[in-house]
């Protein structure tokens, strides 16, 4: 007998599909089966029951071997570590639920820490815009409802948010948008022909780097002000011809990724996306989205938002909490030696940090709490893996749009393991007893 | 001979999968130690399809084998999956707002037949401890 | 005009905040006074005596105190943030911050600063000998109140993001400038004596940016108008002027459309 | 639960009509008791100070998404006013838009125990709900939108009041709501295509309908269902000059309607920051109040209260779920402009403003909100908001007590303005006298917010069995006092009491206290076709499953539910 889970919520990527289907075993201890999903997304449901998986905490002896230990001894090494330090610096918050993220918080504040979460190395370049120039945007149901121009500047959801396309922006059919794709006129600006490109109407390959450009060109189109003849590597006629359909559209959406938040500029090509999108506004309705990558990095820019007014780079050690990218930003902490000490959660700095930034991680006190084994496991001192949030344990998380969803527990975890929630509280806990506090 | 080209960095469907199956398995290492340059470039570069080439910036080096691009054509433009092959050799300048120059760094690919692509552990093992040529 | 010096004689595990380096938090104060101000290190207070050997005297007032720092400073922030009279000359690098929101007095920096120098200036005068690191002169965060007066001096070159959302004041550039200058520029006046790379003016609504030197890419939204022969910080020349950022919003005077200008010299 | 006894303060309660005598105040078991009810008290000794009930705010944006919006891209907002964290206290930061944290201390310290978030979106009540569960103190309740909800805007079109209603009971219950609030009926809806509805009579693109039809509908389903608070609005074309007339229009919408509720209200209508639509002339050069129009409208028709919405000459964060007013507000000023449509339901905006002296039209809009309070015949109606933080912060409240209190203080503002002689030519207000007393203060602020909310069983006054939520200031209205010292005083309560714990001892926080999440489950007739609507427009509109729509109980771990039975 088997026992199938309905609305189950997707944690792998800021799209936050939340119709999967999940069949466990009637014990509720194996997970058999998962229908809707991308196949990345089956994919973490599925790692969840590898039978190799490390269920106990390892300390990283001298001769570079793991130890196994117990979490007592895991909380203690951590606790003391965060108590010890100077300035810790607390990293990730983005694969974890808002609980776990305000427990953290908590945290934090008690230790004088630095919280980042992984927005630092994907979307926090467009939060610095946001607070330059701010966002008109909407939810992802008003661009399926609404939707008649859809762009997708250095962004590739056919790999990176695989369902995006089919249950939001270009292919469903909803209440203003009966016709779906075929009443959709879709622009894709990427320097590759991207999977994404080839569904497009129109794709502009833009010189890479050039993304700031090529949007302040389109400014320029929308008040019929002369051009250079190619900006960007494209010819100005394609630019013209590409305003154009914007402003004749209905409602524009412009989607934007990596492509833009990583590249030269940064902050700048975002400001400069959203500007576009502001004189839209002028001639139709025009929104602005970007595609957050970690099912909750949203998540954790909330939380922190209404417990300390910045969604990122957060530096709590002075008692109160101050932020400046650039400064209490994880990668410029680390390759300036800020901070003393490395907790991570929720993200594998190891595998998406450059390796400059890595390296301080390996010089330092550290500890990464992760399910799996990872790059950041490899360079910590202390792994303490734990339940799988969205699969193991529920909790809230925030979508690319900040809808809040109820992720749900499918399993059981492996007996003995704990989740973010427990360890943190126990960790909170016993740093209290340190401090006095 | 040694190609110049301009590297960038980004998720693929199958970074994603294998990442999630596990960034110790092999697969992982498949799926991300890998270089995707443009036919033109491969041509420059004198070498045959899935050959293990190093890729060279001014801040680090890294062995990963060289593949046709999927999503191209993209001459002068070269792209490893995100991960830790591609971080070796990105900008890691932030420009002050916190976030590396993950796309855009000019890298020199030389073919590297005989040498290996390393796993994703083994690999930044090996350079944290100074071990990695 | 009172001098005291504070010389550096450890330097901090991690980075040493010393926002009281300032005339305003030193004068009047007496030597033992100033041994027992505050300064951190991550979460940890401490005196400023335990970095810095402290000699002379400061003034009755900010005015007539002048602040000399000798030794490797290239670990301590916000040297004269906030100051609002004066002097600090800083021999050596100094960290970020430097003159951050500074209203008066002068600072002259005998080396490097690092990031966010004159962040939300609102008056005084900041002089660098060496080499400014990114956002100079620059809003904080979120503000669209930058760079309001004052003038900023820099001998070598200058990073990313000068006088983004500068309002007023001037800002002098020795050498050469990394990608965008004068981003949401409302006002104030950027010289820049070397090479620019690209985005100069971006989203730009007034004020002036003058390059001496070479402009790699220059933005769609700026358009040439005509030549014209000016002095710009005691260099006379001839100057292409261009106006933009012709995509962004622009005030109207008596029916004339303002628009941000940039000059670019033409070698002679 | 601890006893306490405050003794021999100057106590003002409209509930027991005390006008600043002194007497006692008991406190037993959470609640206010009779003096001779504590047996070993723990006496507080107010000889010479002020005694209130805990103060209540109808209409406040302190927890939701645009709230966070308006924290999360607004850093310079918090620059230099961070407050550390200090024994129990958690650190705060933010002037115009406060974290959680310093929201609930920063009422507390004004002597506030309840406040309503006056916005809140279905799809993102969750958020709304984790905002105010990490809000410190404060008992809160949250108000849905309804004025340009698909479901809302099809039944009315075709009169279906009981499908409203149900639809309505359905939603509170989903979202954990407390009451129907409608911020700009149809124009947010015609916004989602760069639109907007400017009178009552505009008809919302597609639907067919016009904001007149929304808000009577929703009148009437809302005493259909006999909810505690009325429905409460915010009318269209806000912050417009000339605009008053689409406020009476809007007012007269309620005319000949009588309250159906077991909750102690006489309205059907709260018409929440008037002054922002009290505005006479055609253009911001000849704009003018017309504040004596609306309170005449008002003053002569009781089955209507409203709140100020006073403007505080601060540098604020503006937000609001009306949507074209806030693109409106940008192009104005110019600054960073957020926008967030929701669908099936509304959207929202957030923009910066800063209210200078030295602007005519802030200066007008000062006197308006002024205005409004001093022209009430009956303070039981008129209540006292900033509508925060779009006029300017909640923190302000005492200086806006102080402003009511003092023709003194309000001198002193006009002689600060840029414009002054503009400015009295445009408004009323330099010919008004009158400043109102405690008591009438006490009415704007506790009482009648209470009674408005159908909260007067719980809040807003001194009575044995209501809440014990008392606040004690250290002001003595017997004896002389410069206008200053109200503000000093009321910003600054000397102890504070919540649900009978004690929050506040000799000016310092002692307590986190123990906050509640209000919200009205009402019981209707099972309606089918609801049901059906309802799923069907998840299955084809939404963008989220029925079954992930609704918030579940552990985002309220300290729930207070209210309920309605509307099944006769």
């Amino acid at each position: 007998m088997t026992k199938t889970i309905t609305d189950v919520i997707c944690p792998f990527c800021g799209t936050l599909c939340d119709d999967l289907e999940v069949v466990v075993s009637d014990d509720g201890k194996q997970l058999l089966e998962v229908y809707n999903a991308c196949a990345i997304g089956a994919e973490k449901f599925l790692h969840s029951q590898a039978k190799d998986r490390i269920t106990r905490p390892r300390m990283r002896q001298e001769d570079g071997s793991w130890k196994e230990i117990t979490y007592d001894e895991a909380i203690e090494y951590t606790a003391q570590m965060l108590a010890n330090a100077k300035k810790p610096l607390m990293y990730g918050w983005s694969s974890t639920n808002c609980e776990a993220q305000a427990l953290g918080s908590e945290l934090g504040e008690i230790v004088g820490a630095v919280m980042d979460n992984t927005a630092t190395v994907c979307h926090g370049t467009s939060l610095i815009a946001v607070q330059d120039i701010g966002i008109p945007s909407c939810t992802l149901g008003e661009v399926k409802n609404r939707a008649d121009r859809i762009v997708f500047w250095g962004c590739n959801p056919a790999h990176a948010h695989p369902r995006h396309m089919s249950r939001y922006s270009i292919f469903p059919r909803g209440f203003f948008t009966g016709k779906g794709h075929k009443g959709r006129k879709v622009i894709v600006v990427d320097p590759r022909p991207t999977d994404t490109a080839n569904v497009a109407d129109v794709h502009l390959q833009v010189e890479q780097g050039r993304d700031y450009e090529l949007l302040n060109a389109f400014r320029v189109a929308f008040k019929g002000e002369k051009l250079p003849d190619v900006v960007a590597g494209i010819p100005k006629e394609k630019i013209y011809e590409a305003a154009e359909t914007l402003k004749s559209g209905r409602f524009a959406i412009i989607f934007f990724g990596m492509g833009v938040t990583q590249s030269l500029g940064k902050n700048h090509n975002i400001d400069a996306a959203i500007a576009v999108t502001r004189d839209l506004n002028e001639y139709t309705k025009a929104a602005i989205m970007p595609m957050r990558g970690h099912y909750n990095v949203t998540g954790s820019g909330q939380v922190w938002g209404w417990l300390f007014g910045f969604p990122f780079a957060v530096d709590l050690s002075r008692g109160y909490a101050r932020y400046n990218p650039g400064e209490t930003t994880a990668n410029d902490l680390l390759r300036r030696d800020e901070v003393d000490a490395v907790f991570v959660l929720g993200s594998d700095p190891g595998a998406h940090f450059p390796f400059s930034s890595v390296k301080k991680i390996y010089d330092r006190p550290s500890v990464a709490i992760d399910p799996h084994e990872t790059p950041t496991t490899e360079v910590c001192k202390v792994h303490v893996p734990v339940a799988f949030v969205g699969v193991e344990v529920g909790g809230c998380a925030y979508r690319m749009d900040n809808v809040p969803i109820e992720t749900r527990k499918v399993v059981e975890p492996p007996e003995g393991m704990m989740t973010d929630e427990e360890f943190l509280s126990r960790v909170l806990a016993r740093v209290k007893e340190i401090k006095g506090v | 001979m040694a190609i110049r080209v301009n590297l960038i960095t980004g998720r693929s469907i199958q970074q994603g999968v294998s990442m999630e199956a596990g960034k110790e398995k092999p697969a992982y290492t498949a799926a991300c130690g890998i270089i995707e340059l443009d036919p033109v470039d491969f041509k420059k570069l004198g070498a045959f399809r899935n050959t293990n080439v190093r890729v060279t910036s001014d801040y680090g080096s890294v062995v990963v084998k060289a593949v046709e691009a999927t999503q191209g054509p993209h001459p002068g433009v070269a792209y490893i999956p995100m991960g830790p092959w591609a971080n070796m050799v990105v900008n890691p300048d932030t420009y002050s707002t916190g976030m590396p120059t993950f796309k855009g760094t000019p890298v020199t690919v030389d073919i590297a037949k005989n040498e290996p692509v390393l796993s994703s552990l083994e690999l930044v093992r090996k350079a944290c401890k100074g071990e990695q040529a | 005009m009172e001098t005291v010096t504070l010389t550096i004689k450890n330097q901090p595990e991690l980075y040493l905040e010393a926002e009281t380096i300032s005339p305003d938090a030193l004068a009047g104060k007496k030597v033992e006074e100033i041994l027992g101000l505050p300064v951190y290190v991550g979460r940890e207070q401490h005196r400023l005596g335990d970095y810095f050997d402290v000699s002379g005297k400061p003034g009755a007032t900010p005015a007539e105190t002048k602040i000399v720092l000798n030794g490797d400073l290239s670990r301590v922030k916000y040297i004269g943030t906030k100051m609002t009279d004066g002097e600090i000359v800083v021999n050596g690098d100094a960290d970020m911050y430097v003159g951050a929101w500074m209203q008066g007095g002068k600072i002259t920096v005998n080396g490097n600063v690092n990031a966010f120098a004159g962040t939300g200036m609102k008056g005084g005068e900041l002089i660098i000998k060496g080499n400014a690191g990114n956002y100079l002169g620059a809003a904080y965060r979120g503000d669209w109140r930058g760079m309001q007066g004052g003038k900023i001096t820099v001998t070598g070159n200058a990073g990313s993001d000068v006088g983004t959302f500068m309002n007023g004041g001037e800002i002098v550039i020795g050498g050469d400038v990394d990608v965008h200058v004068g981003t949401h520029a409302e006002g104030g006046k950027i010289v820049i004596k070397g090479n620019a790379k690209s985005r100069l003016g971006g989203q730009m609504v007034e004020g002036e940016i003058y390059v001496f030197g070479k402009i790699d890419v220059m933005l769609p939204g700026f358009v040439y108008r005509e030549d014209v022969d000016i002095e710009v910080d005691g260099v006379k020349g001839r100057f292409a002027l261009y106006e933009g950022d012709i995509g962004e919003r622009h005030r109207k005077r008596k029916g004339q459309t303002i628009y941000g200008k940039l000059y670019q010299r033409i070698e002679a | 639960m601890a006893e306490y006894l405050i003794k021999n303060g100057f106590v003002f309660d409209p509930v027991l009509g005390i006008r600043g005598d002194k007497a006692d105040v008991a406190i037993k078991d959470g609640k206010i008791v009779e003096t001779n009810a504590v047996k070993s008290p723990k006496v507080i000794d107010a000889t010479g100070k002020t005694v209130m009930a805990g103060g209540v705010d109808v209409h406040s944006h302190v927890a939701g998404p645009k709230v966070n919006v308006g924290r999360n891209f607004r850093p310079e907002d918090k620059l230099f006013t961070y407050k550390p964290r200090n024994g129990i206290e958690r650190m705060q930061g933010g002037f115009s838009v406060p974290t959680t944290i310093r929201t609930g201390y920063n009422y507390a310290r004004m002597g506030y125990t309840t406040v309503m978030e006056a916005a809140m979106p279905p799809l993102y009540a969750r958020h709304t709900h984790e905002e105010m569960r990490d809000t410190p103190i404060l008992d809160q309740g949250a108000y849905p939108v309804f004025g340009n909800n698909w479901f809302v805007l099809e039944y009315l079109k075709n009169n279906e009041l009981e499908n409203t209603a149900a639809y309505i009971a359905w939603l509170l219950r989903a979202t954990k709501g407390y009451a129907v609030k409608v911020v700009n009926p149809g124009g947010t809806e015609a916004w989602a295509w760069g639109l907007n509805c400017e009178n009552i009579h505009d008809p919302v693109p597609y639907f067919d309908i016009t904001p007149a039809q929304i808000v009577k509908g929703l009148i009437e389903a809302n005493e259909y269902l006999g909810l505690p608070h009325s429905m409460h609005i915010h009318a269209n074309n806000l912050g417009n000059p000339g605009n008053y007339t689409t406020t009476l229009d809007t007012f007269k919408l309620s005319e000949g309607i009588k309250p159906k509720s077991k909750f102690g209200r006489d309205q059907v209508m709260h018409h929440t920051h008037v002054q922002f639509h009290s505005y006479g002339g055609d253009s911001w050069a000849n704009v003018d109040s017309r504040a004596k129009e609306i309170m005449d409208y008002v003053n002569s028709h009781d089955n209507i209260t409203i709140d100020m919405g006073q403007v505080t000459l601060d540098e604020t964060t503006t937000m609001t779920a009306d949507g074209p007013f806030e693109h409106h507000l940008t192009e104005l000023n110019h600054l960073k402009w957020a926008n967030a449509d929701v669908e099936l339901e509304t959207g929202s905006g957030v923009v910066p403003y800063v209210y200078s002296p030295d602007i005519k039209v802030c200066a007008i809009q000062w006197c308006i909100g002024l205005e409004l309070a001093l022209l009430a015949k009956d303070p039981m109606r008129v209540f006292m908001t900033t509508d925060h933080p779009n006029a300017g912060p909640f923190i302000r409240y005492p200086r806006i007590m102080k402003w009511l209190m003092s023709e003194e203080s309000r001198k002193q503002q006009f002689d600060a303005f840029k414009y002054k002689d503009k400015v009295i030519d445009a408004t009323n207000l330099a010919g008004i006298d009158r400043e109102l007393d405690l008591y009438e203060i006490a009415q704007m602020t506790r009482a009648g917010p209470a009674k408005a909310l159908g909260l007067a069983h719980m809040y807003g006054g001194l009575a044995p069995g209501l809440e014990g939520d008392v606040a004690v200031f250290d002001f003595n209205p017997n004896e002389p006092y410069a206008p200053d010292d109200i503000e000093k005083a009321f910003s600054n309560a000397e102890h504070l009491f919540k649900s009978g714990v004690q929050i506040i001892n000799n000016h310092e926080i002692v307590s986190n206290g123990n906050k509640r999440t209000l919200w009205v489950n009402t019981k209707v007739n099972e309606n089918p076709q609801v049901m059906r609507d309802v799923k069907e427009k998840f299955l084809r509109y939404y963008t989220v499953t029925l079954n992930n729509y609704e918030v579940s109980g552990h985002y309220l771990p300290n729930p207070y539910v209210i309920e309605v039975d509307a099944t006769q």
